[in-house]
């Protein structure tokens, strides 16, 4: 046990996969001399060789394609996206060959994705976006978004480990900024289980990803006022924990879905849906959302503080709801 | 300027002895192209009865084409073989019955009525099924390679196009991971000179699609798609060079596409004359002369082929509309994978 | 004013607007000689010659990438997917460049892909599905989904003349089946007003496309057992007519929300959601979706019956709501 | 092997006169340059001062080819330059002090704060703003030579592209729809040895990025990229051939990056006598040579465009630095544009 940032219990799972499973390698790139934009693989292509971290051409579609052919020839391919923008250059392959591979002709798809994704550094409009929403509305993804450091390593071993194609989406704004306790073992983390990051009693939040450490910041501020926020990390969007989301929303009668991507159609929709649907009887206040308004991702500081939810955002939210 | 290489057609039976076929694997050949044909055909006359759901696509005219390169792979070769290229299922071994079944949407059918058309392929036999999505089967054909590559495993993975999907950035993309790190794949280009309504001219600006792969660092090739033998010849080059480590090859099957892009089309666009210049090299019946003047085949052996071909097709027509429709309760399993689906010769 | 099937309203719709508009052209595979997969522009390129009737190269990225250059420079392109599922090859041309481009950088992009859509006919997962949920998440994209011959030729002219990139899904199980009486000359359908279907007391339905036919007979079923339907057909998801659905909710305090796409993270989630968040005090029943499973879209007619929502399938959910 | 052609390099003045340029012109592409690099060294300092949120581009090494391109287009002429092309803006005649405003992400940046770096563009000089995804603007590019074509103006296109962008599908995609169609577009190919850490042979498998267009149907040059006269000779043959309906060419700028990647990339990985070498052919330095041996540039003369250079600068920054931050409550409006954004030279 040891004191690791997000980016390192990354790196750190990903190389102790890579020691004990000979079928993992990873493509992406600049992923090897450099190791990646955010040097998440450091050091590994001295360790694994240049066949098991491979520097790609500027191909996103080779990429995604190339590891959907390794996985089934056998592999366990993972591709690392340089951002998680770039993905809309393989969308084709995901959508149409890795997505449906399964499912039409029985050939499994080993594979993931990792993908560094979200704002708050001004990295504009193309290197900030939040593309876990389009990708969960196709069937045969999953998609994992981890917010911890012990949930960034584990949930990656479980991607990997996993017989479907896998989108690790990981919050660049969560990389150097998260520190903590991250198991030294090899662990699997499952998908669909959600983590209550804190209990509470009034509200619930539902949210994941970089949104999980707002929301806490903004519990915090309504303890003072003594509202008890419940916060539900997801960890995963497909497969999606509705019992966990369900059961806090019962609990608490009122909840807050809460997410950095835009509004309009984005996961928030299906998870607000189905409240609404599901435990409709046990609300005692709309289903409410809290997201980036329906704009590309600004790059100038104050624009930006505008489009992603901030704690006081969220804390108004909150107190909105609780008040109802 | 053409910048690809044009191969001479195959003459003599030592020729062909020496490129690995000997008389046995001929008729082998000649029955896998009858097969092909005779499936594509009786689905014709399914569709006509309604049996059919959906459209229904054929290679009529690339059987050679089809079953020359499969014939030329190795048991432990992998492929991305399309819609014109029925061949190359059958020439891997996939059991006719099943296919019937596919097109009838039954649930014997590789995809147990999931998927339709040649949109299928049993991976067992080292084939990986289509998408429609054209040609997206090429960055993926490129992935096998390089997983082959990874392994140092002696396995070449053959990727198969269309000219008019030439045109799209899969095309590209794949060629140039392939050219760049040298792997094991073959991209075989079924150059049938139309893409649905669109002739050749309008989807590329060289002389040959195998123009292009000088673009990538390796070889282009342009081979008479109607002569099984020399396609046959072609790919073995190729296949068994990749599989020595000198990288890809890229081989043009010039064809012409001897029936609607699909079944609703008559093709009006295409010129008569065209057909019929094309007709006369009919692949099947090229080989079947070939094959009297320098295997001498005589009537006897050729009825029996026939014969035998025709109670394959009529028995597995018999077995694919006993299958029955599949289960709408199903329709919901299986769209991810469980850890025991791995469990098959290549994920191990 | 003369009888007209889907089909023909879209392609009168378009030929009218070329000879009106010298700015407008048509690029897409097949659409000039052979006048279209669907012969929606059959005669086009002999009217109108080989430079306004494109035969492209099977090229998605640059038949979508190229419509934006045009557009910019100052023409009215129309795209035409041959099927919509091929738009995959497009996506990244239009959620990176068209959809951010008035933005970020003020240029508008007015260009208009049609993309012949939807299932019902053994078409497979390939040549069935109803991308416009994928693309409703992108802000900057507008998304026309019309039901009726008046609507497609009227939300057709519409889209041509928005100096937005629009995506216009024309559903191919409506090509030839519905008819109705479309005027000769040319008008415009505005984006963003739902249009009632029918009107009804008990129970709302919010949907579009196809589905708009099938809650129509559903719809019919109930009337025989008292029951009266509301359908709303909401003609264009982006912008969506929140109004109109808040509206014929509050009035019914029942709602059944239908589509033909697949469940999560479908565009009825979105829908959904907004009513449980703004009308949720006049809502006597849970907000209930009626989707396609999520699955791809299933070749056999077996299959595809249990995929595709049916008559019987929505009486019932109707009918499940009514009773609440 | 080598398919392209080798440009040579530009000797004499009159060789210059004869590809169109005066004297007068001479010295502006010189100011051009100046002010390009100008640019880019100020933002670096702006970026170690915190006043630049994000990350940080540069060109250096491409001021040549950037100005020498541009130079070559004529008013009416458009293009989509790329984040190593600053050289571009500048000449079409974009005000310094509107991209150090962009620079800071500042309110009178021409994407008022919304996007950063060179993520920019004048419409009204005929650019088109770059998104980051390399190289979606060359179908866009194509899509502006196609409108020409459509309304038959005489106008031409010119699409720009890294070397290690080559290998997406996008590239091939553009590449093949103007060969097929011939459009009037020009691509150029910022060859500068690098995409980020990774290096040419790990891109592509020819000799030349250039040997590329023979696949296209047309014509490849390579042109050493920091001989600012022999870009401009180049891209004029090149634009005035589209100009005059022959189509397509791809002129690849052979330079090096002179810096990292980005601001926070020392480029370790870039071999130091490799960047020893280039540098004694830096662009600007090798123009200014030239200009005091073919051009008669004297001491006076280049002080005078040296401080006219700086002055402009350092007004710009400072006038940029007055520039408010955009303001946060506009941050939702314009994701759609209404009827009156067409109201430009090119909407109309
Ligand atoms: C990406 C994509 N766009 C469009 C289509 C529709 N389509 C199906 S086949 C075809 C023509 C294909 O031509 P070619 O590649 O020459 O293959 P052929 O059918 O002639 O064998 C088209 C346009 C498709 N399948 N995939
Ligand atoms: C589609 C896409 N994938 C990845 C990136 C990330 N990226 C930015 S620049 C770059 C290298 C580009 O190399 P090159 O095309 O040679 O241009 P250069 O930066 O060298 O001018 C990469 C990989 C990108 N911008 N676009
Ligand atoms: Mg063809
Ligand atoms: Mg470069």
């Amino acid at each position: 046990m040891a004191e690791k940032t997000y980016l390192q219990a990354i790196s750190d799972g990903l190389r102790q996969e890579m020691r004990r499973d000979k079928r993992v390698f990873v493509i992406g790139e600049d992923v090897g001399v450099y190791g990646g934009a955010f040097k998440v693989t450091l050091g590994f292509q001295e360790e694994f060789g240049p066949w098991r971290v491979i520097d790609a051409p500027l191909s996103e579609t080779a990429i995604v394609g190339g590891c959907t052919g390794a996985a089934i020839m056998g592999l366990r391919p993972v591709a690392e996206m340089q951002f998680s923008d770039f993905i809309s250059c393989g969308w084709d392959q995901l959508v149409t060959v890795a997505a449906k591979q399964r499912w039409r002709a029985g050939t499994p798809v080993p594979m993931t994705v990792r993908l560094p994704s979200g704002g708050g550094f001004s990295g504009g409009p193309f290197h900030s976006q939040n593309p876990e929403s389009s990708f969960a509305h196709i069937p045969g993804l999953k998609i994992v978004c981890p917010a911890t450091p012990e949930d960034a390593k584990g949930l990656l071993v479980t991607a990997i480990e996993d017989p479907n194609p896998v989108l690790y989406f990981e919050h660049k704004h969560l990389y150097r900024r998260i520190k903590a306790e991250v198991p030294d073992d090899r662990y699997t983390t499952p998908f669909g289980q959600a983590r209550i990051h804190r209990e509470g009693d009034d509200v619930s939040v539902i949210t994941w990803g970089a949104m999980v450490w707002t929301a806490a910041e903004a519990a915090q501020q309504l303890e003072d006022d003594g509202i008890s926020v419940e916060i539900v990390d997801l960890r995963t969007l497909v497969p999606w924990d509705k019992k966990a989301v369900l059961e806090s929303v019962s609990k608490t009668s009122k909840v807050l879905v809460l997410h950095e991507d835009t509004h309009t159609g984005g996961f928030g929709g299906e998870i607000a849906a189905t409240i609404a649907e599901e435990v409709f009887e046990d609300l005692d206040a709309p289903v409410k959302r809290l997201t980036a308004p329906d704009t590309p991702v600004p790059f100038s500081p104050p624009l930006e503080k505008a489009f992603i939810p901030q704690v006081d955002d969220v804390a108004s939210a909150l107190r909105e709801l609780a008040e109802y | 300027m053409a910048i690809a290489r044009e191969a001479e057609p195959v003459g003599s039976l030592q020729e062909v002895k020496e490129a690995g076929l000997d008389r046995e694997d001929l008729l082998g050949v000649y029955r896998n192209m009858l097969i092909t044909r005779g499936i594509e055909e009786r689905g014709h006359i399914l569709y006509k009865q309604g049996k059919i759901p959906g459209s229904f696509y054929t290679g009529r005219g690339n059987e050679a084409a089809a079953v020359g390169v499969a014939t030329a792979m190795d048991d432990q070769d992998v492929g991305t073989p399309l819609h014109r290229d029925m061949g190359v299922h059958i020439s891997r071994g996939v059991e006719p019955w099943r296919i019937f079944a596919q097109y009838m949407g039954r649930a014997d059918g590789p995809t147990h009525g999931r998927d339709g058309n040649v949109h299928m392929a049993d991976s067992r036999l080292g084939l990986l099924a289509m998408v429609s999505h054209l040609p997206a089967m090429l960055p993926v054909a490129v992935g096998c390679a390089l997983a082959f590559r990874i392994r140092e495993e002696k396995r070449v993975a053959v990727g198969w196009f269309g000219e008019g999907a030439s045109a799209r950035g899969d095309c590209h993309e794949a060629m140039n991971l392939a050219g760049v790190r040298k792997l094991p794949v073959v991209f075989v280009c079924d150059n049938n000179q139309w893409a649905y309504s669109t002739p050749t001219y309008l989807e590329y600006a060289t002389e040959h699609v195998a123009d292009r792969a000088e673009a990538y660092g390796f070889e282009g090739v342009v081979v008479d798609g109607t002569d099984v033998l020399a396609v046959y010849r072609e790919s073995r080059r190729a296949i068994e060079k990749a599989r020595g480590g000198d990288g890809p090859t890229l081989i043009e099957c010039l064809t012409l596409r001897m029936e609607g892009h699909a079944v609703h089309d008559d093709a009006f666009y295409v010129p008569k004359d065209m057909f019929e210049r094309w007709a006369s090299s009919d692949p099947i019946e090229r080989f079947r002369t070939w094959l009297r003047e320098h295997a001498e085949l005589g009537d006897a052996e050729e009825d029996e082929i026939t014969s035998g071909v025709k109670k394959l097709l009529n028995e597995a027509l018999t077995r694919a509309e006993e299958s029955p429709l599949p289960d709408p309760s199903s329709l919901a399993e299986g769209v991810f994978a469980t850890p025991e689906d791995l469990d098959t010769p290549h994920h191990k």
